[in-house]
């Protein structure tokens, strides 16, 4: 899960390391306040999770209140790569002499998190390894050793920086670290690193992505994520057990299982269709379950049919028809059903939907074209 | 033959008394595994199908001589029963909990590994060599026995390959789910390994998704083997930044997509099924061929 | 190095080990001011560094002021094993129930930590494990692992506690580790474990060992052993970079090397001799240093001969020459000096030497029996 | 031949620019050693008698190619010295330094084993094979090339023992000093095991010390060796519960006493010589009755 830069530095904050001061801001009027508290120039930042936030207009110096008002209104409500702005951060602007990239991250290949470090910052990183891949050092951490110094000298020593640039240096790299460990993050980013006229190190700007499965430990950063994750209805559907992400298209998809779930899309657009969803709705289903995935089906306006594809093993097929009867009896669902049930109790589901509106296949191949043929017509 | 178990495989159940533990090794006892202990702290003496529970895996492998373990304990006390199991002696650990964070894995991936000791998952459905063993929570009839290896990242859309097969008439060596999750102890190129040596083992049919390039190191790996393997990579239409269900199913930036892994397959000479049904003709056409030459 | 109980205690007390009230004393008056703090009985301790304190006389019951005084007075300037009880630890009595056997040691062989544990405490553990090894647990602790719950459960399980004493027990346990760790201990141990009357689970005793080679990051435990060390010669002597044991022989030893040392004082041995002193200058002497050196010989009364034996390697024998020379010029040495010099730099040595009243010889074997020789005359 | 060094041995010098690894790197230099590098942290690009000097293992590795490392690092900074190096690809680490806390050797040994790299010491003095590589602190003067292994816990008595070899016409394939302390990462059997395949050793001269129970270990490998050992344990007189100089040198209790060990040699049918001298005699008696059967 991404935080948000303002809520990233909250947590660099109290691990020491040096930030710019600053304040969030959900209106123009409190980001001039903020604005008001400085002398100099501010920097008012969108906080959406979209890359090169700059480029795309979400960055911008101001000076004075009315400025930056006027600013922080621009910023507000924009539109950035599709997500709307619904938040700017007002920090002092600082002087920036020299620019790095630092961060720590899982490599999934070799099984050990990895230091990355760049002298190219406040740039793109995957842009700079693609182009000046000399100046990126990377060392590797295995998970019985930790951090040691001479993960962090190479860096140093490419950086160039003076002797108390370095030890400021090692201590925010060595902070980092500690986040990164003590926050299960998947990712922790400063880019970039700042080195200030007044040779100064401050992290400029900060990334985290927490580990998905480490929220049950992470408490603390989940409540500063709360308020807004439970507006989407990804996470609305996490909590009740399902996995959904929804897409552009407009057949809804309802699978058990994430590898299906995904064919399943596949196969939609194989044969010309577009899904509107992923959902899976995992391997023990209960009627509730089915009954919830119909719901979010329905609330996706441009959803105009359903796929069920259900591989019975563990979840039993009469177990999810069940569920489907309960959930085509309450809701008024506006959309034929096309149904795909294979595997364990099959048999008995075919039974307990007979004389329904459902329309049945025998496999994903055959649901797929109905479904992509209901909605042609 | 088979790989990683057969009919000598003999079981503990870690989390035997929970309610997945306890209903998956009544199924594995069906279905013919040898299934010798079962471990949940605080209840050993006890019996659960029959199945003597134990307290300590130290204790459960000293009684049984168990060499495999399979582990239904919740994410956060998984960690604890791996490391236990790690020490108690067995040399294959099946982790089916999902939900285990990565900086866990990571220790506990480097932990197994400097002990040599074999495991698969977390996050996966475990393995069955039909006919033999099953230490896994597959449903069972959709199996044949024969010469396919199954490899796959997937649970349900490998049971729709598997049955698929099943009723082309084409059987299975053994079926391996190595799991969703970023981290995971056996990889497609471990997997392809050991059914390259496996004498009954005539092919091999892998099953990827989204996220990682495990795909794309097998596929030069597949370039050196003498077995055919055919592939499905499930995601085409995943869209980037966003978990497909597994841990792992991610596209980041522009790497772990699917193109760039049938591609990756596609450049080592090995045919990519459309859907999940196409693999069973790819098999059947691999096989005939093979047969006939 | 070893620690007092009730420094040990003093420690456990820090880590939420629950231990006896109590208090040290230096005299016995001071021991009747502790234990009149107290209502009912007092155990009186003697705090020296030897096993079996209680079989000895060392460890006593007292009611009241007036006994605790005059118990405290026997065994204070008592002599135990060879040593003198300078201290005692006055505690409060408990009510014991059960005792059992907990500890963290280092088992060489393995390269492992072990938890060692018993149902029977409050006895020599090397009796128990002799007569009742089943009684006796070990759980070895994988060091990229550290101690997880099914280390400490077979021990529960054995000792069949109940489920209050099982966390009480499970917390100290946890704790001990943590001190083991910590403190970069050898050892820590507390034998017994003790459950009172009314169901406490409380360390009756606290042993631990702390490795010599951590003590440059150990400030806080060196600066309670600091006034003791001081004024042993064998702590005197390793500030100075030499490595010295007293033993009770006449023949004292001056040697480069701990494993020359060992052999030249069983050499001696072997020839009739008794070794007084087990004395190591050391890799890289300089002439202070063997200066040092024979003042450590000559303030034990009974060396009636000195043996040098020097191989010379990175030891340069012209270098321990003038050490030598320098010795004899400024101390006046009471009593013959036998050398024998050999390897780097011999021949340049003996230049040095030529003319002084040392006693040369060739080999290990001839200045062993030349030693032995002088002493028997 | 001989073990573990010999002519192609390439070495690297941690901590060269300090007093004790300055002095050592010109003195293997002077033997014939190939000391291609140094490591000392802000010292990178100068020269250390001509040998040049790196920032890191990881750089020196790649720029000379060196498969060994000797570390002359101090104490506090051993540790991360010793994990810099089995990090950067050497497959031989040589701890010179004395004073490793034990909780820092139980990590570093767990760490090393892990991944299969061979280290010797700590607080040791190295090993030389006479006339091809010497890579400690030992003085090079007093050996001679031949067929007798040397291992030993110590460093100036087994000069000794070398000297009377030497002087009495008696060879050297290897010498090697496993060190003092209770935790080592070479133990009697690693050394004994080499002996025992290197076709250039034709005995193996082995000297102990009170504490542990690595020779009684010894004891029982030597009783399965094809060739002879011969042993001299110092110690003897040593009083119980106190260190003898090195940190592994001390009896505990009843364990680790000179008469166990030789006891335990004795019974494998070990010749353990009274003195160091010693030595020698029973090796040219061995060595006279093998050539002559």
């Amino acid at each position: 899960m991404k935080l948000h830069e303002y809520q990233a530095k909250s947590i660099f904050r109290k691990y020491g390391i040096p930030v710019p001061d600053g304040e969030v801001a959900l209106t123009a009027e409190r980001a001039a306040e903020i604005a008001a508290g400085f002398t100099g120039k501010v920097v008012i930042k969108a906080q959406v999770h979209v890359g090169g936030r700059g480029k795309a207009g979400g960055v911008k110096l101001a000076e004075g209140k009315a400025e930056a008002e006027k600013t922080a209104a621009a910023i507000l409500g924009m539109d950035l790569k599709g997500l709307t702005v619904e938040k700017v951060l007002v920090e002092k602007a600082i002087d920036i002499d020299k620019e790095y990239y630092i961060s720590f991250a899982m490599d999934r290949a070799k099984h050990m998190a990895v230091f990355i470090s760049s002298v190219m910052g406040g740039v793109d990183i995957e842009e700079v390894a693609k182009k000046s891949p000399e100046s990126i050092n990377k060392s590797y951490i295995d998970p019985f050793m930790d951090l040691k110094d001479f993960h962090i000298r190479p860096f140093l020593k490419q950086a160039g920086l003076e002797k108390e640039a370095c030890a400021d240096a090692t201590k925010i790299i060595r902070n980092l670290y500690k986040i990164f460990l003590e926050t299960d993050a998947n990712l922790v980013e400063i880019n970039p690193l700042v080195i200030t006229k007044d040779k100064k190190v401050i992290a400029a700007d900060a990334k985290m992505d927490i580990d998905d499965n480490a929220m049950y430990r992470q408490q603390e950063i989940y409540a500063m994520l709360k308020e807004e994750l439970e507006k989407q209805p990804e996470h609305q559907a996490k909590q009740k057990g399902l996995s959904y992400i929804k897409m552009e298209g407009n057949i809804g998809c309802i699978v058990n299982g994430a590898g299906l779930s995904m064919a399943t899309m596949d196969i939609i657009k194989l044969y010309g269709g577009e899904p509107a969803n992923f959902l899976d709705i995992g391997g023990s289903s209960n009627p509730e379950k089915v009954k919830y995935a119909m719901q979010l089906l329905m609330s996706d306006k441009n959803v105009k049919v359903a796929l069920f594809n259900i591989f019975g093993g563990i979840t039993r097929c009469d177990d999810v028809a069940r569920g489907l009867i309960s959930a085509i009896s309450e809701l008024k669902v506006p959309f034929p059903i096309v149904v795909r049930l294979t595997g364990t109790n099959s048999v008995e589901a075919k039974e307990i939907l007979k004389g329904s509106e459902l329309i049945f296949e025998e496999t994903m191949i055959g649901a797929a074209k109905k479904a992509v043929g209901l909605v042609a017509r | 033959m088979s790989i990683l178990i057969d009919e000598s495989t003999k079981v503990i159940v870690q989390g035997i008394t929970g309610r997945d533990g306890s209903f998956h090794a009544k199924k594995m006892l069906e279905y013919g595994t040898k299934v010798v202990a079962g471990v949940t702290p605080g209840k050993g003496g006890h019996k659960e199908h029959d199945i003597p529970v134990y307290d300590g895996m130290a204790e459960a492998v000293k009684a049984t001589g168990a060499n495999t373990s399979i582990i239904f304990v919740p994410p956060v006390f998984a960690a604890d029963a791996v490391y236990e199991a790690a020490d108690s002696g067995v040399a294959l650990i099946i982790i089916v909990t999902e939900g285990l964070p990565v900086h866990d894995m990571l220790k506990i991936d480097r932990y197994l590994r400097s002990k040599n000791i074999r495991y698969i998952g977390p996050n996966c459905p475990g393995l069955i060599s039909p006919g033999k063993s099953k230490v896994g929570i597959m449903s069972a009839d959709i199996h044949l026995k024969g010469g396919v290896g199954v490899v796959s990242r997937s649970g349900t859309l490998t049971y729709e390959v598997v049955y698929n097969m099943t009723k082309a008439g084409i059987g299975q060596s053994t079926c391996i789910g190595i799991g969703g999750d970023p981290i995971v102890g056996t990889s497609f190129i471990d997997a392809l390994t050991l059914f390259e040596k496996d004498p009954e083992t005539t092919a091999v049919a892998m099953i990827g998704e989204i996220g990682g390039s495990d795909e794309e190191e097998a596929a030069k790996f597949i370039a050196t083997m003498k077995k055919p393997v055919v592939s499905f990579i499930a995601g085409r239409t995943a869209p980037p930044g966003k978990r497909m269900g597994h841990a792992g199913a991610i596209i980041s930036g522009t790497s772990g997509t699917a193109e760039a892994k049938i591609r990756a397959l596609n450049d080592a000479g090995v045919e990519v099924a459309n859907t999940p049904q196409g693999i069973a003709e790819l098999l059947a056409h691999k096989l005939t061929v093979g047969a006939a030459g």
